[in-house]
């Protein structure tokens, strides 16, 4: 049994029959070729494979396909607001070194992402607890905070 | 782990021990068995059903009766097999009279998890024999009413 | 950015980031080949079991599937090889039980693979796996390696009695060193545990094989730290393919720590498999089978006994280790607890006698192999634990036992290095300046009143001590053969000029998160004197680049920058020849300064972008002189580099919980010279949070069946962004006299010198509420530390 | 990982949802938090899954009757940052952040958690002590159960085969009412080793109710009745069957379960 969806990725709209196991992660990866989401775990734990549906930080693995159905989705290649561009929390983390073999980073980014929307002024602790569910095993966390604090501070500059 | 217990019923040793010999009995007392075959005295061909909270799994195995010693006791051993893992157990039941019409259940015994079962349910095994258990007599003492 | 000089020391931006944040990275699960399908394995649920038979039939009929294999069908071909022997005592070589591609009769650890079923699309594969049913026959199993060398205990492979792979000792004949702690004024004994971990890098081990019968040519992509050895592994010792047949690609590679240095068996087995099929064969791992297959790191069962003089100078240490190697022979994993880890109980100190005693041990458990650290984690816990307690025990300052034993410093250079009693000879080292550094960071006289006004308060602050060395830079490969290694440890450096004056450069080092293609970047445009954009670092081909030996052991840059180095000073000599062709001077009288060939003593110079061209178009070539700016060099170093450092951790212990919450953490490392200090420090910070996690969150455990209950993330306990406070570092730099670049190595450091120095606060936080704790087993969870408090 | 094949039939309104329910082995799908990752692994392999995410009348929050209201289908993340919840029930939004992480509080509903109820799940201690019922809904009409009703056993409530939870309804504490949520986590999941939560009324009188501890969550009426927090600390947790794993065995969680009822007595105090 297939069902068909629609969904908007990265502003482009798509349409598929899927089987309702697959998971939305596997949909972007396999089928959009949107191989930027990444699969760590399979507890729903590490964050790795982090987007956002509708706005809001979602793990891509733990929601199947036919979920996403009408939803609005972003991944780390729709980020940025051209091609040419980076978004703030891509240039935070290329310039606080807040990445190293990059496999957690795009979870990373989209998780922190979801922070800053909905407190654009963390502190390093909201910043730390907020990124829980996001594992990195390279970094130490340290300059992914960093890399956080940085976009956050280039956000603000540019809304004023 | 280790899984040891005590439960009193309002029946005699007799009785209790009747219906614990009784195939078609011990089908509706176990939880989740689907099916219970008599291979011959002591031994059965199973197939279970378990579902609690995130697991529900088929399981396909054998149970068997040693030791036994009418009236008084046996030791269950119980190999199941399923998708997720296996479980086996050696559990040594005995009854006790207390008065003519109770008869004290204890049992004690060593239930291994092998695979996914294993490794994800360390948490909840515990729970889940205790859960599995108190169903076990709840059943029974259902049987046992007038 | 054109930065041309000065490169070096320069916290220069990496330039591989645009990729990742973008998400361009290019991880073996992202390719998809033409024809593709796709490969799931039926394991073991059992730790130890006889495989009485597998019924493939059900299975075989399945949608999608296209081949099933088992045991049977690989019986022929030979299993993963160990890659370093070590030799028992009595001089026989060690146990080398086969590690199969499947197995056939036994089953030796849970996840061990039964079969593999290969179907046109993942859910396939999966579904027909499930639908193979195994018959076993379940054998006792033995978890600890130091109950599996007892008479009675199950055997996990007959060739090995009693378990035992090897056993081995070094240092000073254990009669003096008897002696010498006989008679010590004071012993501190401490029997403990480093417990297993599992690495956990966030991408999970992926393959993807594929042949070319036409051209009779495999490619083999694969999640791995070095190629050219799986390369070497897999076509020479398994598979028996000539090597110039396969090429090895490691692209984007998430993560390492030492568990992607293996050579696997599904490497070989996918390999195996597209050779029959015809068709490229991918599998990823599950984070679920990772935790039961990629090689853990650790598991030692030590009791060690250091001796003192009434001052508090070190008399001995004696060692005895239990080392679980899990099931089978993993690649390295015999050199782990021998030559990685005894070599090193020596430390910063100038202890005069030292022996270890150890036994490697089989056990029904996932095989044991370097991680993050390999061996020189086990040796620091060892030591700085018992100096630590020593200095609780002696009533006496943790720093000033320190100070008082410490080696003085040397450079190498004008003073000679320092022999070990336990074969390592350290290039050079300054040891007290890096725990003054620290001291000094920390604020200790003011944390220590803090610490006892806390007390009165009835809160339990602690502050732990690790002053470490490691041996990095492996190694000259003289002295690894003579200690059992079966490959060479040089690596390989190949420059490549342009026409037009660009540089690509082929490196054996493997980059999987260490940034290569920037550091080495730097060391090239810094040497040419060109814009780093003129350079590229091509690596993890074996296609592209002729050689190389990988990245593990913190050694990419001390051996292949150094290999680099060697390459490039070959390209300005002959460079320099072909300026004085141009300018019809002699090749001695051509020097080459901040990018320029310049004739000494004129005002002839070419730039050299110049000379590259003419290197290419050889008009008027005099005889003798080649046209090409091409050198490839083999470096092979002409000893281990020896970074160390002091790391100090600051912890508050709940007393009503036993919660430890890390609040400060300073680390002083040296580590040599300094590329690019950004990088050096990003591998401090990821070091330090994985030594942390070993002290306070991490370990497998084991029930005494051979089952992982610990196998998820939902019970083995990463560290996350929240567990810690910002890291304070800081570097010293003591040269390494050895190699051109002068720099020792970074990647393992903070790992190394983390882990003990949390332990040691928490029981300097008990010890200042009057507990007076030896030990608490790692990971310090909550219970532990509170049940430490009970006694 | 791949769960096993199953049919997905979408309601878009709850009766829809249950007419669904009501053929097959079939489970709802809410937030899939605890579901999915369970058919990831292969544990759990239902026929057939009825997604009820997206029943826009499960969703919210309000105040009704004298009764606040939150609809099953409601997230984590919406109940944690609700002003109506944090001014008149400040634990369920306290609760709520501490579940799980950003990502999870963007799907995963009060009203799965509920459902599947798993013993160290955080919402169990909250219902119970804040008098609440949980509204179900099936082809035989709805039903009204306390919670102190709901929570029968491991994994085990008073849901009935073919309902499905539509509500939770929690009476409007009364002016002065103080309430507190005080959780040890495990550090691996952060599911609850102990949740402790508290609401003390104008009166003076005090719901105590535990999850993580025991096999079911439960109110501590022994607590209750003590008369100091002395006492109903010495008294808390006392005659249960406790839980133990590797990170907190029986002696040990027994003691976190006094240590954190004293924290939450004090911040109510």
């Amino acid at each position: 049994m297939s069902i068909r969806i629609n969904v908007t990725v990265n502003g482009v709209a798509f349409s598929h029959e899927v089987e309702p196991r697959l998971l939305l992660v596997n949909y972007l990866r396999d089928v959009l070729r949107l191989t930027g989401t990444h699969v760590g775990c399979d507890t729903s734990s590490c964050g790795a494979c982090t987007i956002h549906v509708n706005g809001k930080a979602t793990k891509s693995c733990t929601m199947l396909a036919v979920q996403a159905d009408g939803c609005e989705i972003t991944t780390i290649e729709g980020i940025a607001p051209s091609d040419d561009e980076l978004h703030p929390l891509q240039e935070g983390f290329r310039e606080c070194h807040g990445l190293q073999c990059g496999f957690c980073t795009p979870g990373m980014i989209m998780t922190a992402a979801d922070i800053l929307q909905n407190n654009p002024n963390p502190s390093e602790e909201e910043i730390r607890v907020g990124l829980e569910g996001n594992f990195c095993r390279c970094t130490g966390y340290h300059n992914i905070v960093k890399s956080v604090q940085y976009a956050a501070h280039k956000m603000k500059e540019v809304t004023v | 782990m280790q899984l040891t217990g005590n439960h009193v019923v309002e029946a005699s040793p007799a009785k209790v021990w009747a219906l614990l010999m009784d195939t078609d009995t011990l089908a509706r007392i176990v939880p989740g068995v689907t099916k219970l075959e008599k291979i011959d005295d002591t031994t059965f061909k199973s197939t279970l059903g378990v579902k609690l909270g995130p697991v529900s799994a088929a399981f396909n195995g054998n149970l068997q009766m040693e030791n036994v010693m009418e009236e008084k006791g046996f030791t269950l051993k119980i190999q199941q097999n399923s998708k997720v893992g296996n479980a086996s157990a050696a559990i040594e039941i005995s009854l006790t009279p207390l008065e003519e019409t109770k008869t004290a259940i204890a049992f004690n015994g060593d239930v291994k998890l092998s695979g996914m079962l294993a490794t994800m349910g360390q948490r909840l095994i515990g729970g889940v024999a205790n859960t599995l258990s108190k169903q076990f007599f709840s059943n029974m003492e259902k049987e046992l009413l007038p | 950015m054109s930065t041309t000089h000065g490169l070096i020391g320069k916290s220069v931006k990496r330039v591989e980031d645009r990729r990742f944040i973008t998400g361009h990275g290019k991880y073996t699960d992202d390719i998809i080949l033409p024809g593709q399908t796709y490969a799931s394995f039926v394991r073991s649920p059992y730790a130890h079991a006889k495989i009485l038979s597998v019924d493939t039939n059900a299975a075989a009929s399945m949608p999608g599937v296209v081949a099933i294999f088992t045991g049977a069908d690989v019986e022929n071909v030979n299993g993963v090889p160990c890659g370093w022997q070590v030799n028992f005592k009595n001089g026989h070589h060690m146990k080398e039980p086969k590690h199969p591609l499947l197995v056939a009769d036994k089953a030796k650890h849970v996840g061990d693979a039964i079969a593999i079923v290969i179907a046109e699309s993942q859910a396939e594969a999966v579904d027909a796996a499930e639908a193979i049913v195994v018959e076993y026959e379940e054998l006792p199993a033995i978890v600890d390696a130091s109950k599996a060398v007892e008479d009675g205990a199950p055997q996990v492979h007959d060739s090995a009695p009693n378990n035992i792979c090897f056993d081995w000792a070094l240092g000073n004949p254990i009669e003096e060193v008897d002696a010498a702690i006989a008679a010590s004024a004071h012993v501190t004994t401490l029997d403990f545990v480093n417990q297993r971990l599992v690495p956990n890098a966030i991408e999970p081990r992926a393959y993807n094989a594929s042949y070319d019968q036409y051209n009779d040519k495999y490619t083999l992509y694969t999640s791995t730290q070095n190629p050219h050895l799986i390369r070497l592994l897999m076509c020479a010792f398994v598979l028996g393919i000539p090597e110039h047949r396969v090429r090895v690609v490691g692209p984007d590679v998430g993560g390492g720590f030492g568990s992607k240095i293996f050579h696997y068996t599904e490497e070989a087995l996918l390999t195996w498999c597209t050779h029959k099929l015809r068709r490229p064969v991918k599998w990823t791992s599950t984070r679920s089978e990772s935790f039961l297959l990629d090689a853990h790191g650790r598991d030692h069962i030590t009791k060690a006994d250091m001796g003192f003089d009434a001052s508090g100078n070190i008399t001995a240490l004696r060692v005895k280790t239990y080392a679980n190697l899990g099931a089978y022979l993993s690649t390295f994993a015999s050199c782990v607890p021998s030559y990685l880890h005894g070599t090193l109980l020596q430390g910063l100190y100038t202890t005069p006698k030292i022996n270890i005693d150890l036994v490697a041990v089989f056990t029904n458990t996932t095989a044991v192999d370097a991680y993050r650290g390999a061996g020189r984690p086990e040796a620091t816990y060892l030591l700085e634990r018992l100096l630590d307690l020593a200095a609780h025990e002696m009533n006496m300052d943790p720093a000033e036992l320190r100070f008082k034993n410490f080696i003085p410093p040397f450079d190498g250079v004008t003073q000679p290095g320092y022999q070990t009693q336990v074969a390592l000879q350290y290039d050079s080292g300054n040891y007290h300046g890096v725990l003054e550094k620290g001291l000094a960071m920390l604020g200790y006289e003011d944390f220590r009143k803090a610490q006892k006004e806390a007390a009165n308060n009835g809160k339990l602050l602690g502050v732990g001590f690790s002053t470490y060395i490691e041996a990095c830079g492996i190694a000259p490969s003289a002295v690894v053969g003579s200690l059992g290694a079966r490959a060479g440890l040089y690596e390989v450096g190949h420059v490549r000029v342009q026409p037009s004056g660009k540089i690509s450069v082929y490196t054996g080092a493997h980059s999987h998160g260490q940034g290569h293609e920037t550091t080495f970047a730097q060391v090239v445009a810094d040497k040419l004197g060109l814009p780093m954009e003129d350079v590229e670092i091509v690596h993890g081909d074996s296609e592209a680049v002729a050689f190389g030996m990988g990245t593990y052991g913190s050694r990419s840059l001390a051996v292949g920058g150094s290999a680099i180095i060697k390459s490039l000073e070959k390209v300005i000599e002959k460079g320099k020849k072909i300026a004085a062709h141009k300018f019809e001077a002699n090749p001695e009288d051509v020097d080459f300064v901040e990018g320029r060939f310049v004739v000494k003593g004129t005002h002839h110079s070419a730039p050299f972008s110049d000379i590259a061209l003419r290197a290419y178009v050889p008009h008027h070539y005099p005889a003798g002189l080649e046209p090409g700016l091409d050198f490839s060099s083999f470096y092979d170093p002409a000893n281990f580099t020896y970074p160390f450092g002091c790391h100090i951790a600051v912890v508050e212990v709940d007393k009503e919980t036993g919660k430890v919450q890390l609040t400060r953490f300073v680390a002083v490392d040296d580590v040599g010279n300094i590329i690019n200090p950004m990088i050096v420090e990003g591998q401090i910070h990821g070091g330090v949070v994985q030594g942390v996690g070993q002290a306070l969150f991490e370990g497998a455990e084991y029930d005494e069946n051979g089952q992982l209950t610990n196998g998820s993330y939902m019970d083995y306990c990463m560290p996350r962004a929240d567990d810690f406070p910002m890291i304070e570092t800081a570097s010293q730099v003591t040269p390494c006299p050895h190699n051109p670049l002068g720099v020792k190595g970074a990647g393992e450091a903070g790992c190394i010198g983390s882990t003990p120095a949390v332990v040691n606060a928490v029981i300097d936080a008990l010890w200042s509420g009057g507990h007076k704790v030896k030990d608490i087993r790692m990971p310090l969870t909550s219970e532990r530390v509170w049940r430490a408090m009970q006694q | 990982m791949i769960p096993v094949a199953f049919d997905y039939q979408r309601a878009v309104t709850v009766d829809e949802a249950i007419a669904a329910l009501s053929s097959g082995d079939g489970k709802i799908l809410a937030g899939g938090h605890s579901l999915l990752p369970a058919m990831k692994l292969r544990l759990n392999q239902p026929a057939k899954l009825v997604d009820i995410s997206k029943i826009d009348a499960l969703k919210g929050i309000k105040e009704e009757d004298g009764e606040i209201v939150i609809g099953a289908g409601t997230t984590h993340g919406t109940i944690a940052s609700d002003d109506l919840i944090k001014s008149k029930l400040p634990f369920f939004a306290t609760a709520a952040a501490l579940i799980g992480d950003v990502q999870v509080r963007n799907h995963g509903t009060i009203g799965g958690s509920l459902a599947h109820a798993d013993p160290a799940a955080d919402w169990g201690a909250l219902v119970l002590a804040a008098d609440a019922a949980i509204i179900t809904k099936g082809s035989s009409g709805s039903r009204r159960v306390a919670a102190v009703d709901f929570f029968q056993g491991l994994f085990t409530t008073a849901l009935e085969d073919g309902e499905i939870i539509t509500e939770v309804r929690i009476p409007v504490p009364a002016e002065g009412t103080k309430t507190s949520y005080q959780k040890f986590s495990q550090p691996a999941s952060r599911f609850a080793i102990v949740g402790c939560a508290i609401m003390k009324k104008a009166d003076g009188k005090i719901n105590i109710a535990f999850t993580g501890v025991g096999e079911v969550p439960f109110r501590d009426s022994a607590a209750e009745s003590a008369a100091s927090i002395e006492a109903a600390v010495t008294a808390a947790a006392e005659g249960i069957t406790v839980m133990s794993d590797h990170f907190a065995s029986e002696e040990y969680r027994k003691h976190l379960a006094k240590v954190y009822l004293r924290k939450a007595l004090e911040a109510v105090a």
